[in-house]
């Protein structure tokens, strides 16, 4: 019981994830009223990649890339999904906090040996932006574990069963409202799509990455997308005792996602930095000192 | 019983013969000052015990008290002794390579005249002797500072004289007031018909006296001849005047305010005075790039210190601020031994011009570094325990202005320890010419390192000077017991 | 009237250091200013004597057994003063010797010109 | 004699012998530096578990002088001397181009045995007495290079002497008011002391300790001392040097100060525990992204040693169990993970003709693997990702704080994602991005810097997966310290508001891994191409050209470096000046006229019978 979890939940993740990239590509071309490719074609596209040759720059190249996917899935085994959630138990929301670490790192450790200047400055903006986020969405996160009087995010989950969304109980109404506002560019979708880019620095960190490589940066990416949403849902949507309901929540996540990705421009690093330390930093803040207060 | 009249006796008898036994053999002349402060070293180690049993009183011509001129020999003037014949003879044994040109035989007569007088200072019993073996000290360290010949040394000798002969002028002034008023002339007798008198006619006397010999001491603000004297003499002679003249002059106020006066009310103010002295004193060196010169403000500094030690009055400051004048004695001799060899070298008293000497004199630049670290107050050396018995001291008094004394002297100590490792640094770490590696001659690496091992030695066993200091302490602040003994 | 000649000597002793310190302190040749030393030197040794003057006293000598001890002037003065200018004249002739020094260095007396050594 | 007595008898006598045998042979006092202090690990870890304390010595004053041994002392005095032993090692390389090796070695051990003084001191005397040698033998080592180390070492020993001026303020106090010097003794007197006299004696402890550890706002020496010291000892002074400040604050509040009085003391919002508190988190918050402005390789880490300095103090400022491990614990992974990252930097330095500029190196990762591994493990210590130790201690520090307050939780997990930003610039900087054109001919690491960096790294891993290790230990202190006891096992640490378990992580971690590259040999055959021959739309990189890492976060540095200026450095060196031009204006006095200086003598004279008459104090 206990190691099919433990092999289903990052399979599960990952699918998922595709699929979202792939129904991403869909939706976004429904919206600009063309027809779009199938939903399935990332997975075809993947399969491809696997066959293709590639150039690899080193051993820092193929290790930062491992290392990046690898601490992503682990993600997944702490995420509960619905109910499966087989390492709830070795630690919570920190040691989830600082797995999440391991992937952008990883990444640009592996992209960084490539010595390609689209790459330093797709990697330059990654941390950036993840600074940038990091800051209202820990307030968030510190919100949530005071008001609960837990890190562990099973235990979030399953008293959200009792209360309510936390996104729609009282202390942390500003606080769930602080992680919408941040949500985007924790997908790293349009207003905050600084990092990949395509037409400006040529997919940044992804520029020097083909064939295998490529497949697994893509997997690394669908992940990414995975954990965001799955985050999201656990913390302030009240998760779902059932894996189907929590996937259609999930669902409703990502289609907010997409069309804020439809309607908005691409920002600057530096406008997106200061867009994520005023407004939804300062509701975070106040966010915090509410459950602060009326906390204790 | 040896008799302790030697202590005098024999170095003046030798001065004088110094021009008789230089026409007889100009190789012995040299060896003249260390032979008789060898003499005296002895001679106050052997006097150690009895002293510590009982203090010794001579009386000269065989009058008694209050007749007559007596010798007081107690601790605390056996200490100085001995600190004297101590000191003068590294210093001496310095002198044998470090005088070479020049009138030596003057030198010498001088040298050993100048230690005649703070020996007679320090164990007179009688005011006016007082004054006449103070004159000796002076008159000769006029002389001595003057001994290149230059035109720095003739500057701050004239200097010197001048102030030197106001200050001692208004100290006879001071001493023929007491006459006057007591009709003796024995410190022990007046001290012990001071109380008969009302306080307010004696205050210009001790006025007069203490400014009089304050000048010699260095108190802040009778202290301008100081830098410049010590800064120009001969740095054997330097590391004298600051190891040794100074601090015969801050005997001399002590004894006065202490022992002939003791009124207690005016203690306090020594001590603001001795913070003020500090203070300046310190802060003057900050600003100084002259070696000597720093050295010389430093004494300032220093002087400052164990006068304020000495001022609060209780058995543990002043014994701390015997210590520090033991530990200032050695440590700014060193530092001046040191120094006269770089000085010499380098051609230059700029501090600037002493950078690379680490490479060059590595075992001079050693001693200078112990010297600053001991003066500094840091352990394993022996400025840290004078510095612990002061600080313990003075916060034991638990009073509120002099908590804040204290911290002030802390705050000196950062100042001081500041241009010290300056100095060091430009030792060590910078980069100078590239001259070749010469050591200084034998004798002076002998003089430094004989100092090295005494401020180690005292720095990690200071209780074997602390009983001796701790009796010397109560000899000083223990006004009946002194003028128990020397009227009987 | 009895006052000033009761304390006459005092006074003129007093008036002595205080025209020799006031030279020191105004005069810069160097050469006024050892004058000055000198003048406060006298007026100094004549502040001891006066100490032990006693008015109309006799010598301080045991010459015959009618002279009373409470009579003579005190001798002990006296002895400091022989030794005070002793020692001044010593002071003066350094203090001199060392202002020729001095000429030869800098070539003047002039103490305000005389400050290569300062702060 | 007992252990102790030894130990600081080998360690101080080795010091001399060191010395001594420099002037015979430079590699007899390698062969006996390397020895020296193989032993003193040995005689120490045969320490373990030992507590005892003995009076060595009478002669200062007759004041007894005692060493002691206790958990917390050990587990000092093992990191002292294990860290010791790796630099002397390291140094063995990295000295043979220098000159005054012999001073080199000699104060090295110096520092290394004055702190191990500083660590068994059993009254305050001793502990005074070690820690001012050991702050003149570092000024000493500090200043060695000459040149900026100049400026750097003066800037540490002033501090480092006002601190400890203050601290002998403080420790005399205490023996005024005690008679006692005895720690244990100290104690039971401080119960009944005034709140005023205890909160004077933090001050004046704080002060000392304070500067030492680098704590905001007395971390102004530290930036320069850690860039311009050489790199061995640069390991030393960020690894344990400063943790004599842990120590310090340790032995104030929890034994000088006592566990229930230090959290009460003060008044209800500035409270002594609420300004440590504070203080710690700014010497997190506003060092971490100085360090982001750094150009130089081993300032950045100087920085980021004030940062995690600031991590640890929090963890022992709180002053609950689990704090109290954590900072202890982070204080064990920062010495390991710092030490390690300055060697690697001082390697990177040494083979590179002493480049520490990380705009001028680059893709030294094919030149000296090793040092590039070392960095990497290093760093993610640094950061704290899972499997290293500090992943485990940053968690404790944060599971302690979170409930209590999340402000400062909030600090601390933010002030790790500017780690993560300053880590990165670290190692692209040096080891990733483009091999400049100069340093082609860079050798790989040498064999002593090799041996060090290897069971550095290997320690950080070891105490990441099994933090039981040195929990044991630290459980000891903690208990000792008047604290509850955790509960531990070997692989984790089981508390009432949440568990970890580095085991099951480290499993996971291992099959993602192998899961991830086995997916990735499933995969269709790489070809190695060379670092430079890389996609640019068509163009032609031009090589040597540019550097693409000059500037690299320079849309974040731009919006917060108006808000990092070192407002306490300028103020330091305002007094600085301030006290130049004060003496400079003081010494005006001595105006060199001979009549102005009897005019001093007259006017002293009429100033105290002015004072008499106007108030006559007799």
């Amino acid at each position: 019981m206990h190691i099919i979890e433990f092999i289903f939940s990052p399979l599960l993740a990952l699918l998922i994830g595709v699929f979202f990239l792939g129904l991403a590509r869909k939706v976004m071309a429904r919206i600009q009223w063309r027809y779009g490719p199938p939903v399935m074609q990332p997975l075809i596209d993947i399969i491809r990649l696997l066959s293709q040759k590639s150039a690899s720059h080193g051993v820092a190249f193929n290790i930062g890339l491992v290392m990046s996917l690898a601490g992503s899935l682990v993600i997944t085994l702490f995420l509960p999904f619905g109910k499966i959630a087989p390492m709830s138990n070795s630690g919570g929301m920190l040691v989830i906090l600082y797995l999440m670490l391991i992937g952008p790192l990883g990444m640009a450790i592996s992209s960084g040996e490539s010595a390609n200047p689209n790459a330093s400055i797709g990697i330059s903006r990654k941390l950036l932006l993840a600074m940038g986020y990091e800051l209202p969405f820990l307030l968030v996160v510190l919100a949530l574990m005071k008001a609960y009087n837990t890190t562990s995010i099973t235990e979030i989950v399953s008293l959200q069963r009792d209360t309510g969304w936390s996104m729609f109980t009282f202390p942390l109404v500003l606080s769930g409202i602080a992680y919408l506002l941040i949500l985007p560019a924790m997908l790293g979708v349009r207003p905050f799509e600084v990092v990949n880019a395509p037409q400006e620095i040529s997919s940044g960190p992804l520029v020097e990455y083909g064939g295998p490589y490529l497949a697994l940066a893509t997997l690394q990416h669908a992940l990414a997308l995975f954990i965001g949403i799955s985050l999201f849902v656990n913390l302030m949507w009240g998760g779902a005792a059932n894996p189907v309901i929590f996937f259609l929540k999930m669902l409703v996540v990502f289609f907010l996602g997409i069309f804020v990705n439809a309607v908005f421009p691409r920002l600057r690093i530096d406008q997106a930095i200061r867009y994520l330390w005023r407004w939804p930093s300062l509701i975070a803040f106040a966010g915090l000192i509410l459950v602060c207060v009326t906390g204790s | 019983m040896v008799n302790p009249v030697l202590l005098i006796a024999v170095p003046l008898g030798l001065a004088f013969m110094v021009p008789l036994i230089d026409s007889a053999s100009r190789k012995l002349t040299r060896f003249v000052p260390v032979a008789a402060l060898l003499f005296n070293l002895i001679l106050c180690i052997r006097l150690i015990p009895a002293v510590l049993e009982n203090p010794i009183v001579i009386n000269l011509g065989g009058f008694t008290p209050p007749f007559g001129i007596n010798l007081f020999v107690g601790p605390l003037g056996l200490l100085f002794a001995g600190l004297i014949s101590l000191a003068g003879l590294v210093v001496s044994i310095y002198s044998l390579s470090y005088i070479k040109n020049g009138p030596v035989v003057k030198y010498h007569m001088l040298y050993m005249l100048l230690l005649t007088g703070a020996t007679g200072v320090v164990l007179t019993g009688d005011l006016f002797n007082l004054f006449v073996f103070f004159e000796i000290l002076c008159i000769s360290s006029y002389a001595l500072v003057a001994y290149h010949g230059d035109r720095a040394g003739i500057e701050s000798s004239i200097k010197y004289l001048i102030q030197g002969t106001v200050g001692s002028g208004l100290l006879l002034i001071g001493i023929g007031f007491i006459y006057g008023i007591f009709g003796t002339l024995n410190m022990a007798d007046i001290a012990m018909k001071i109380a008969t008198v009302e306080q307010s006619t004696l205050f210009v006397p001790m006025i007069l006296m203490v400014a009089g010999l304050g000048v010699e001491s260095a108190i802040f603000p009778l202290n301008a001849w100081l830098p410049d004297a010590h800064s120009s003499a001969p740095s054997s002679i330097s590391a004298i005047l600051s190891g040794i003249a100074i601090e015969v002059g801050l005997y001399a106020v002590a004894r006065i305010v202490f022992t002939v006066f003791g009124i207690s009310d005016i203690y306090l103010f020594f001590a603001f005075l001795g913070i003020l002295t500090l203070l300046i004193g310190e802060m003057c060196a900050f600003a100084q790039s002259n070696i000597k010169r720093m050295l010389a403000y430093s004494s300032i500094g220093q002087i400052g210190l164990i006068l304020f030690a000495l001022a609060l009055a209780t058995n543990n400051t002043v014994t701390g601020g015997l210590f520090q004048l033991v530990n200032h004695t050695f440590s700014k001799g060193l530092l001046f031994l040191s120094a006269g060899y770089m000085i010499y070298r380098s051609g230059s008293m700029e501090i600037s011009s002493l950078n690379g000497m680490g490479k060059r004199m590595p075992l001079t630049s050693l001693a200078f570094t112990v010297g600053a670290f001991s003066l500094v107050g840091l352990p394993p050396f022996a400025g840290f325990p004078g510095k612990f018995l002061i600080v313990s001291g003075a916060l034991l008094k638990g009073e509120m202005v002099i908590n804040i004394l204290v911290g002030l002297v802390l705050l000196s100590t950062v100042i001081e320890g500041t241009y010290f490792f300056r100095v060091i640094q430009a030792l060590y770490f910078k980069d100078g010419n590239g001259e070749q590696r010469k050591q200084a001659p034998a004798t002076a690496v002998t003089a430094m390192i004989a100092l090295m091992i005494l401020i180690v030695a005292l720095g990690v066993y200071p209780k074997f000077l602390a009983d001796f200091l701790s009796s010397a302490s109560s000899d000083l602040l223990d006004k009946m017991s002194y003028v128990g003994s020397v009227l009987k | 009237m009895s006052f000033l000649q009761n304390n006459i000597y005092y006074i003129g002793a007093f008036g002595l250091i205080m025209i020799g310190l006031l030279t020191v302190l105004v005069k810069h040749n160097l050469i006024k200013v050892i004058i000055g030393l000198s003048i406060m030197d006298t007026g100094i040794n004549l502040f001891l004597i006066a100490i032990g003057y006693l008015r109309n006293g006799t010598a301080p000598i045991f010459s015959s057994p009618e002279v009373e001890s409470i009579l003579m002037v005190d001798p002990v003065p006296q002895a400091l003063v022989l030794t005070a200018i002793v020692i001044g004249v010593a002071v003066l002739a350094l203090a001199l010797s060392l202002a020729i020094r001095l000429y030869k260095h800098f070539g003047t007396l002039d103490l305000h010109k005389i400050k290569e050594l300062k702060w | 004699m007992t252990g102790m007595e030894i130990l600081l008898l080998v360690a101080f006598g080795g010091v001399m012998l060191t010395y001594i045998l420099g002037r015979i042979s430079s590699s007899l006092r390698n062969t006996f530096a390397v020895v020296l202090s193989l032993v003193l690990v040995v005689i120490i870890a045969l320490m373990y578990d030992k507590t005892g304390e003995t009076i060595f010595y009478r002669g200062f004053f007759g004041i007894p002088m005692v060493l002691r041994i206790n958990s917390l002392s050990w587990i000092f005095a093992m990191t002292i001397s294990f860290i010791g032993c790796l630099s002397v090692i390291f140094s063995l390389d990295y000295m043979k181009v220098k000159e005054r090796t012999s001073f080199f070695y000699a104060m090295l051990l110096l520092v290394n045995s004055s702190m191990m003084g500083i660590v068994l001191a059993g009254d305050l005397l001793t502990l005074f007495i070690f820690w001012e040698i050991m702050s003149w033998s570092t000024f000493l080592l500090i200043s060695y290079n000459g040149g900026p180390a100049i400026a750097a070492g003066m800037k540490y020993i002033v501090m480092s002497f006002a601190g400890s001026m203050a601290m002998l303020a403080g420790i005399i106090s205490i023996f005024t008011a005690f008679g006692t010097l005895q720690i244990s003794e100290i104690a039971a007197g401080m119960s009944s002391a005034s709140s005023g006299f205890k909160i004077f004696i933090v001050i004046v402890f704080g002060i000392a300790f304070g500067v030492k550890n680098a704590i905001w706002p007395f971390h102004a020496w530290l930036p320069q001392a850690h860039a311009e010291a050489p790199s061995p000892f640069s390991a030393v002074l960020s690894g344990v040097l400063i943790k004599m400040g842990v120590f310090g604050f340790i032995l104030t509040m929890y034994v000088v100060v006592g566990l229930g009085t230090y959290m009460s003391l003060g008044g209800a919002i500035f409270s002594v525990r609420s300004i440590l508190l504070v203080m710690g988190a700014i010497t997190i918050l506003v060092p971490t992204f100085v360090a982001l402005l750094q150009d130089d390789a081993k300032k950045l880490l100087a920085w980021s040693t004030i940062a995690q300095a600031g991590y640890i103090m929090l963890g022992i400022a709180y002053g609950t169990s689990l704090s109290m491990a954590g900072g202890v614990l982070h204080f064990l992974s920062h010495v390991v993970f710092k030490s390690l990252l300055f060697m690697t930097v001082g390697a990177v330095e040494f083979r590179t003709g002493g480049i520490r500029d990380l705009n001028s190196l680059g893709g030294l990762i094919k030149k000296m693997p090793f040092a590039f591994t070392g960095t990497l493990i290093g760093v993610c210590g640094l950061i704290g990702v899972p499997l290293t130790n500090g992943f485990v201690s940053k968690w404790l520090i944060y599971k302690s704080l979170i409930f209590g307050s999340p402000l400062l939780t909030f600090v601390a997990l933010f002030g790790t994602w500017g780690t993560v930003l300053y880590s990165y610039k670290l190692i692209h900087n040096i080891f990733l991005g483009q091999l400049p054109e100069k340093l082609k001919d860079v050798e790989n690491t040498p064999l002593s810097m090799k041996l060090p960096m290897i069971i550095l790294s290997f320690t950080v891993l070891l105490f990441g997966i099994l933090p039981g290790l040195p929990l044991r230990v630290i459980n000891k202190i903690v208990v000792s310290l008047g604290f509850d006891s955790l509960n531990i096992s070997l692989w984790g640490i089981v508390s009432e508001s949440g568990m970890l378990n580095m085991i099951n992580l480290f499993a996971a971690i291992l099959a993602g891994l192998i899961a991830v590259w086995l997916f990735l040999r499933i995969g269709a055959r790489t070809i190695p191409v060379k670092q430079d021959d890389n996609y640019a739309a068509g163009a032609a990189v031009p090589r040597d050209r540019y550097n693409y890492t000059v500037k690299f976060y320079d849309p974040l540095l731009r919006m917060i470096s108006p808000y990092l200026r070192d407002i306490f450095d300028t103020f330091y060196m305002k007094i600085a000046d301030l006290t130049g031009y004060l003496s400079n204006g003081i010494r005006k006095i001595y105006t060199g006229y001979v009549g102005n200086y009897v005019m001093y003598i007259v006017l002293f004279i009429s100033l105290m019978i002015f004072v008499q008459m106007k108030w006559s104090p007799w």
